[in-house]
């Protein structure tokens, strides 16, 4: 096994837990978690992919710090989001907000 | 590279195991502590794979967000300390077969236990919760 | 980032690469003995600013009680709260000491004498004292002690505060030397320390590393005399021994990177590098303990507003600020 | 040293304190004993036995702190590489991240006008 393979194992690991929560959690910050936990598997592998490409060329950094930039900002929304519906209702939990179809 | 392939499995493995233990603890603190911890993991995973810039960036920047993950779990969350008996997720079916075809290409992966409703733990009131301690629950 | 911190750095300088290239032959025959230097100097570090927060306290210098309440604090009970979280409440303490540990580690004591001279340095020590604020939440959540939980979610208020004041302050420092290596930082204050060169992240750095290491105007998470203890009052005994250790740690970590971001490091006349670094640091942590006992202890909300509202935008002032005077000079 | 030399000796630093810890806890050990009496592990609450946990909801009062905190902790990623590569470019770096941070500090104070540097 390579460094390379075993990085893409943790990544779709990491993706299929983070799917896995998102989907079953009730709670939204609980869904958020998960999104992070993919958010985080994609990660790893664009690192890896560099890494084992094209480690000359710096700007395949650039994608993984866009995706944290992502991270950081979806969490910043979702909190933001989950502070004015628990203002409103009292609770986050998803199985409430069915009005909230998109 | 074999020093590179044990510290990528090292530190992965520890990503992975953190990252389960995100949705089978049930106080909200682990949760989001785990969440931080297995994003620390990454962090030790991109030293490994020698991105210096991003993985001592990943180290700082998921302490601080899921720090305040934290705080707002334990603000939106009914019962935050997992003490009492709720339930906390849903489509079960539906969310273990996606996360299963998520990550499909780990050999021999198993999707975590199905999450949700450790039985009549209120019988129990001052326990004491376990070590990542679903299992012991739920059992 | 190696692409841009140490290759541009090092063609920029070239003098220096080839000094750090020389160290590094030098240092790989004698780890052994920097290293057993670098210990010593933490352990004395470490007892010195325990002796100073004593005579910060009480006006009286006495080498004895450190020693003697550590031993005093080994001997006694070390009780787990019932309920509570053993996970975090365990780790809460190793996880203070080894933040404190990391951050000291990238801080150079003489051209040389350093744990490891990362070309991430100045993010590496961000990123340590990050954990910090990790360490003192687990310490809250832990015990499930209601004066515990309120001094450790305080803390985090006060991370939200002084936060941008401890990254934003380096970054300045960093477009100085044209690198985060902690080395280079020093190397580019031999002409004019950045004290001097920057005032306004001085000071705005030296007030967040008093509310890092949680001291008098901004001690909110322990606040003696309001909290019960706050986050320390759950522990006991060995428990608490490895707090306060962690503490003034802590507080050694701080000065020395104060005095190695402002202060020129071991830049200075006549004694040995090593010699200046230590006075630097000492006198630092003199100030740093001595000061904030005059000052009454901000209230969470104040210190948020004032920090949003003043301090960030002094912080980017300091930033152009920095930026100009580059450019001109 | 390579960078990866480094990060392990670091890494050795960590594993390193926690070994310094238990030998701390295992000396504490050697010196004596907790005894085990009723009500020694109640956690301090003022002279009064609290019934319930002390785990339950928070309100922390800085919600609009604590957002903005998340997107312009995220923003200084981008200013680190730049500080570095500062001189090198000069006046352009100076423009480039000063419309940068113009943006960010417009958005500070739209958020400071709309009431979100308040204790709520």
């Amino acid at each position: 096994m390579t460094p390379l393979l075993a990085a893409l194992l943790v990544g779709a690991a990491l993706f299929g837990i983070g799917l896995y929560g998102a989907l079953s959690q009730t709670n939204l910050v609980m869904i958020m978690m998960g999104v992070e936990l993919m958010l985080g598997g994609a990660m790893v592998n664009l690192v890896a992919f560099w890494r084992h490409l094209h480690p000359e060329v710096y700007a395949g950094q650039m994608f993984v710090l866009i995706v944290m930039t992502v991270m950081a900002l979806e969490a910043a929304v979702g909190f933001g989001v989950a502070i004015a519906r628990f203002r409103a209702k009292g609770s986050v939990e998803m199985e409430e907000a069915a009005e909230l179809r998109g | 590279m074999t020093g590179q392939l044990i510290a990528v499995a090292f530190f992965g493995l520890a990503a992975i195991g953190f990252g389960a233990g995100v949705f089978l603890t049930r106080s909200m603190v682990r949760s989001a502590l785990a969440l931080l911890a297995a994003m620390a993991a990454l962090g030790g995973l991109f030293l490994a794979l020698e991105a210096e810039f991003l993985g001592v960036l990943q180290l700082m920047m998921m302490g601080t967000e899921m720090t305040l993950m934290a705080i707002f779990m334990v603000m939106f969350m009914m019962d935050p300390g997992g003490l009492g008996q709720m339930e906390m997720t849903h489509q079960k079916r539906t969310a273990r077969a996606a996360g299963r075809s998520g990550a499909w290409p780990r050999p021999g992966w198993r999707s975590g236990p199905g999450g949700g409703g450790g039985p009549a733990l209120h019988q129990r009131p001052s326990c004491r919760i376990a070590p990542w301690g679903w299992r012991s629950w739920s059992a | 980032m190696r692409s841009s911190a140490s290759p541009r750095s090092t063609s920029r300088r070239g003098s220096s690469t080839d000094e750090r290239n020389a160290r590094h032959g030098r240092s790989r025959g004698a780890d052994a003995v920097d290293g057993l230097w670098l210990a010593l100097a933490l352990l004395a570090g470490v007892y010195l600013v325990a002796v100073i927060e004593e005579w910060s306290a009480t006006g009286r210098v006495r080498p004895a009680v450190p020693l003697l309440a550590g031993l005093a604090t080994l001997g006694r009970e070390s009780l787990v709260p019932r309920r509570s979280d053993r996970i975090l409440f365990e780790a809460a303490a190793p996880l203070l000491l080894g933040a404190a540990l990391l951050a000291a580690a990238v801080l150079p004591l003489a051209p040389g004498l350093i744990v490891a001279d990362l070309a991430t340095g100045a993010l590496f020590i961000n990123a340590a004292l990050v954990y910090v604020v990790v360490a003192l939440v687990m310490a809250g959540w832990g015990p499930d002690a209601a004066y515990a939980m309120v001094g450790g979610w305080r803390f985090l208020g006060q991370l939200v505060a002084y936060g941008m004041l401890i990254v934003m302050p380096l970054t300045a420092v960093a477009m100085r030397a044209a690198s985060l290596s902690t080395t280079a930082i020093v190397a580019s204050q031999a002409a004019l320390p950045n004290a001097l060169a920057q005032p306004l992240g001085f000071v705005l750095f030296w007030l967040a590393a008093l509310a890092v290491c949680f001291l008098p105007p901004f001690d909110l998470p322990t606040a003696p005399g309001e909290l019960a203890g706050g986050v320390f009052g759950e522990y006991t005994g060995a428990r608490l021994a490895t707090m306060r250790l962690a503490r003034l740690a802590l507080i050694l970590t701080l000065a020395a990177a104060i005095a190695v971001f402002y202060l020129g490091g071991w830049l200075g006349p006549v004694l040995p590098p090593w010699a200046w670094t230590a006075a630097k640091t000492l006198a630092v942590a003199a100030a740093l303990l001595g000061l904030g006992r005059f000052v009454p202890r901000l209230r969470g909300e104040q210190l948020l507003a004032w920090g949003w509202q003043f301090g960030i935008p002094l912080a980017l002032v300091n930033i152009f600020w920095v930026g100009v005077t580059l450019l001109l000079v | 040293m390579t960078p990866l030399q480094q990060y392990g000796l670091l890494l050795g630093m960590v594993v390193a304190t926690v070994g310094l810890v238990a030998t701390v806890y295992l000396i504490a050990r050697s010196l004596g004993k907790t005894r085990g009496e009723p009500g020694k592990d109640v956690p301090f609450t003022g002279g009064t036995l609290s019934p319930k946990p002390a785990w339950v909801r928070y309100h922390i009062h800085y919600y609009g702190f604590a957002l903005l905190f998340l997107a312009f902790d995220m923003e200084m990623a981008f200013m680190y590489p730049w500080a570095v590569v500062y001189q090198e470019l000069g006046l352009t770096a100076l423009l480039d991240m000063g419309v940068f941070l113009a943006i960010l500090f417009l958005g500070l104070l739209y958020g400071w006008s709309q009431g979100a540097f308040k204790w709520q």
